[in-house]
């Protein structure tokens, strides 16, 4: 075991995988010399050559349309795309080409990628440094869209999305890069795609979260627990696939719901998990499905803190349904 | 170079300038025409399946023969070529069956993509003709992808990206060409400037003299070529191809044409263009071919008819083959999403034949305009 | 009275705006002397002339891009995306300019401009031509996301939307442009943005549409009638900012609820429906929300009238939660 | 043209070619001097600070100076400028004071975009400075659609559209060119080509000749200055804004020069580039034309020196007022994301307000790493 960052860890899945396969490439703005603005990719240039770490001119579509030709022609490409925030540009190749090349040629070409993307707040990043787009891509058909919330899940899934057939979207939660550190085994491992983790269990009500939101989940429900309300954490992991089934089975068991997300609310992901179980689960709720979230707003500087969900909200949040 | 020159072989009599030609031997020229007749009677009789409601859509490429068969000579087998929706003929240049051609059109279970695109929307895995897609551009900076890769597995192939003179335009022109100029990527550019993106002419679409002369925003050669001239699209498509193969980078080619049909069987030019095209009948690139090919003694009016009449007789069993198969199966709307269908597509599949129904009829109205 | 459809409902509104207000510009590809692909512009270019009818090159983030800088400067672009399908490249400007303009320069620049596009199946487009791209904006704070499903809505909504000092997302149901024709007053009136319309009453159930999917909700509650269920179909026409107080009135008075949309059902727009009601109306609700959507792949060409939804599928889910 | 050669008419002692200087009176002249050494004294300051934590991020625009003053003095106060993030000296040139470009830095109640971007994105409608958006490249398009309407408005003004080397890369430099070619725009793109997007060098940016060159993608003229030579600059930007103005069209204006600093306060470019940054010490454009100022006696180190107190007096006022203010009240949070707050919004206000709670402080570890 070592204790590790996520950057580390995000930096030895990739090295891992580079040697396993050497189809595996890296392309992005400043990831080779540089080794990323947050230095993910420390180091890897010098291992690996100019040819699998290549710095791209500044153009995220150039750098995922010409990764899904790369991996059309059998690379397995992981393109960096430097802020999530940035990430527009390339939303045509992701949206139109990316998700639907196997669909629409019935699987005679495909395009197996993994995107690594930083996102969320906690930096003093403000409007374009910060935001949270997961919900902007988890309704495409054809994505799988995963963000971890340790070092070992980050590295663990990782090495997993580059080894799958499918595209996938990794949003590495940046506010939480370099603290807590976590441990990680020294040994070969993949954390499967596609499975929640539950990182906290309890009878009294459920809280879903991911990314960055975890620890903030973990305080409020240690807040909760004073009260006597023993909440039950739902790390989701991958938002696509969900495990729909992991949801449905907290919920079963606690009766009461509470969705957490650093994104704007309307609209967000988590009016999916809201929909999903009042649709196959209503008759075990005994509260309304709270969700808190990042507001309605662009996200803004020098009110961050505010902006971000915090414990006390979350806890306000717990309150209310308990109280229900 | 000063853009606006453009490279010719054949005029419009079919005479070759003394010594210009590309060496190709007898046996290639025939098949080139061939494939010629063959793209314009597949798209004539496509037309008028269209028109009879059988099938729903169609693109004619007449006019852009040369492009198609000229622009897909050069490349060999292991290349891969990323194409647009105007250019079957490229794809029965590289070995497609006609028949396969039409399978897509009526979308059926007869054809290989499952009746998912739009007809034209052809993906021949098999002979690298990658799968096309309907917004435009996006396949330019692929194609730079899969030259780096070809590259950077050193395949000695070449990947050609085939777009129109309004593809020019996208985004992703502009980072195609920019990352194949950094990259040296053993990538050909092939604009077909047919001047025409639907209604919008030319002169709409960009103020640069030439498009070829963009190739130098981007460090590379671009060239301009008579592309109703079979002869003098080979000659440079064949000195690029060579060019990216030599590890020597990218080229831009232009090729000079005239979109002489309407964009789409939706489209009608009546609206926007008077009879501009006709000046273009007399510079129709298969007559002019077929004149060359005449004074070498390599076709004949007997030939032409025998032609003829086969691709009718090859169009009308294929037609006949094809048109009597079933829609593909429910189950092709939920597999390859992913590699594996996942539990919700499973459940909505479900869902969907055990309890929803599926017994209405397709909306006989629907029809569509572009 | 006069009957039209509403392509033409939208050329008109077009056409007395432009005569109203000389600063409403129109762009696009062939809006010009084509008149637009579905004819939406036709016989604008004669009338008010090239330099208020553009035909641009094929750039929809020039398009969108450019209509930005005209509204900063005072002009009130009405841009075209010809296709839906194809508004990928200016989701840039869209997302992280147009909808955010405002904000970070704290009403300084602001850009108010109709983005109109044609959306949804059944005309037999196939992957790209077909889709129902809504969730996709919904998500976005500083836009407004109007649906017409009518010829007297379409005119009275745009004329709104382009007197309206927010950006605003016109997305015209094409499957319905031309039948059935609606009935539209001669005289001048405009459709207030924000306001659901409720299009038949009933007090079993409510069901929620808009665009081309209310023709399908009227269907089902026919036969929904029948059974002797009476159905209350609720168009929300206005997505952002949703009629919230309509959509919870209705489910309060019948106490459950379907959704119905064209779109694919993950993170769809209509889950945040079933998020709202689940957090504040939980205790009306006598059965689950069901969600009658697209299925999450991409729009089939062939099998498209088994993709889309329609009334034997939504009559379907009805009799789920009546039967509940 | 060729692309490679630049126009200078300032050698680096700051000696003119005879006659080629552009005619600016004597006040002029020094008025751009101050403007430079001030935005070089407001650089220092502010990175100063964001060294002690006191802002949270800055972009130092060092050796760069030319390119800001230059390019800022070709507009008029009708005319309309789409900056880059690296150019404070163009809000000084157009009246922006200094005062309120640091109460930007702060994002405190000061500041007039109520602390809602970072530092450096600054928006001043009264000088027609717009707004600045972090994506690059987003504005360039939008420069063009102003000119549009500034020429279909007949309001004699021009557009200026400010981006650096590696925003040429971004689609909408393409879409952006593209447009204002066809459309004849009252636009003047400037592309400061200081060699760098944060790591990557200019020849990993794009394989072309030069910025300039891009021009003839576009159709319109495109020319190579010296960034560094403020005289050349201003020569080359008069002439441009003039042909827009006269409605001749745009042109692409490439400033050579060099990033001298870091990208940002959060860049060590130790990382990537040795200590060439030193090479252009002696190409210092605000050395170079003080020495061409004091051959004219139009500047002495006794005016230095008192411009230098002042500044730092400016400066020390400015910073004192700023600081001790406030951060926005929590009601900025919701407002300007539509011209009035939705009742969603004001739902989600009152709960913060009334239940939620705020009571909790900024992450003192939040740094920014860009
Ligand atoms: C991104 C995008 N925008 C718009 C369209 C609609 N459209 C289809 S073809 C076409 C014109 C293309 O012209 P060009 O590139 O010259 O090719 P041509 O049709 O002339 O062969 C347009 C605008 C599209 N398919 N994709
Ligand atoms: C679309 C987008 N991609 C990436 C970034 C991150 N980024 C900020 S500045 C920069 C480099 C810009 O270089 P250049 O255009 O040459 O301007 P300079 O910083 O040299 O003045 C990058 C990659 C961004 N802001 N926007
Ligand atoms: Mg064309
Ligand atoms: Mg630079």
């Amino acid at each position: 075991m070592s204790e590790i960052t996520i950057v580390q860890a995000v930096n030895d899945a990739l090295a891992e995988e580079m040697r396993r396969d050497e189809d595996v490439v890296i392309l992005g703005e400043d990831v080779g010399i540089n080794g990323g603005v947050f230095r993910c990719t420390a180091d890897l240039q010098s291992e690996f050559g100019e040819d699998r770490v290549i710095d791209t001119p500044l153009s995220e579509s150039g750098i995922i349309g010409s990764a899904i030709g790369m991996a059309m022609y059998g690379l397995r490409p992981v393109p960096e795309i430097q802020f999530s925030d940035f990430i527009w540009p390339a939303f045509d190749q992701i949206t139109s080409e990316l998700s639907k090349m196997r669909y629409r040629s019935a699987g005679q070409f495909t395009c197996p990628l993994v995107i690594r993307t930083p996102y969320g707040g906690g930096i003093r990043g403000g409007l374009y440094h910060s935001q949270s787009p997961e919900s902007y891509f988890t309704h495409t058909a054809g994505l799988v869209v995963v963000v971890p919330s340790s070092a070992y899940d980050a590295k663990g899934l990782l090495k997993a999305a580059i080894r799958s057939p499918d595209p996938v979207l990794f949003l590495e939660p940046k506010r939480i890069y370099r603290a807590p550190k976590g441990e990680v085994p020294e040994e070969e491992y993949v954390v499967e795609l596609g499975k929640a983790a539950v990182r906290r269990e309890g009878s009294d009500f459920t809280l879903t979260c991911y990314g960055a939101m975890v620890s903030v989940a973990m305080e409020a429900c240690e807040k909760a627990a004073e009260k006597g309300w023993e909440g039950e954490v739902l790390d989701l992991r991958t938002l696509v696939p969900l495990d729909e089934a992991a949801l449905l089975e907290s919920v079963t068991k606690t009766g009461r719901l509470v969705t957490l997300q650093e994104a704007p609310k309307f609209c967000g992901f988590s009016s999916e998990l809201s929909a999903i179980v009042a649709e196959k689960a209503i008759d075990v709720l005994e509260a309304p499905i709270k969700r808190v979230a990042g507001f309605d707003v662009p996200f803004p500087y020098t009110l961050e803190h505010v902006y971000m969900p915090h414990a006390e909200r979350v806890f306000h949040a717990i309150e209310e349904i308990m109280a229900w | 170079m000063t853009a606006p020159d453009m490279l010719q072989i054949l005029d419009e009599t079919g005479q070759a300038t003394l010594g210009s030609e590309p060496n190709l031997d007898d046996v290639t020229l025939v098949k080139m025409y061939e494939c010629m007749l063959s793209t314009r009677a597949l798209d004539e009789r496509m037309i008028n399946l269209q028109r009879q409601g059988r099938i729903g859509f169609y693109v004619p490429s007449t006019g852009e023969e040369a492009v198609q068969i000229g622009g897909g000579l050069a490349f060999g087998e292991r290349d891969w070529i990323f194409p647009s929706y105007r250019m079957p003929g490229t794809f029965l240049m590289r070995g497609v069956e006609m028949h396969d051609l039409v399978a897509n059109c009526f979308g059926n279970e007869a054809d290989v993509c499952k009746g998912r695109q739009m007809p034209v929307h052809y993906a021949f895995a098999k002979q690298h003709m990658v799968s096309i897609s309907s917004p435009i551009g996006t396949h330019i900076i692929q194609a730079v992808g899969a030259a780096y890769a070809m590259k950077h597995k050193q395949a000695g192939a070449v990947a050609g990206a085939f777009f129109g003179d309004g593809g020019t335009s996208a985004n992703d022109f502009h980072s195609g060409m920019n990352f194949a100029g950094v990259w040296k990527a053993p990538c050909v550019f092939v604009c077909s400037n047919n001047q025409w993106a639907i209604s919008v002419p030319l002169e709409k679409q960009t103020a640069s003299e030439s498009i070829a002369i963009k190739a130098e925003a981007y460090g590379m050669p671009g060239v301009r070529v008579d592309g109703n001239d079979v002869l003098a699209v080979v000659q440079v498509m064949n000195e690029a191809v060579f060019r990216a193969r030599q590890g020597e980078g990218p080229t831009l080619v232009e090729l000079m044409t005239y979109r002489r049909g309407p964009h789409s069987s939706s489209d009608d030019p009546t609206r926007y263009r008077g009879n501009q095209a006709d000046e273009w009948l007399s510079r129709d690139p298969i007559l002019r071919f077929r004149k060359y090919l005449e004074r070498r003694d390599l076709w004949s009016e007997e030939k032409e008819n025998l032609l003829q009449e086969t691709l009718a007789e090859t169009l009308k069993t294929a037609v006949k083959d094809i048109e009597s198969q079933p829609q593909p199966g429910l189950d092709t709307m939920f597999e390859d999403v992913y590699e594996n269908v996942p539990p919700g597509l499973r459940e909505q599949y479900g869902d969907l034949v055990e309890k929803e129904g599926t017994g209405h009829e397709p909306d006989p109205d629907a029809a569509f305009p572009l």
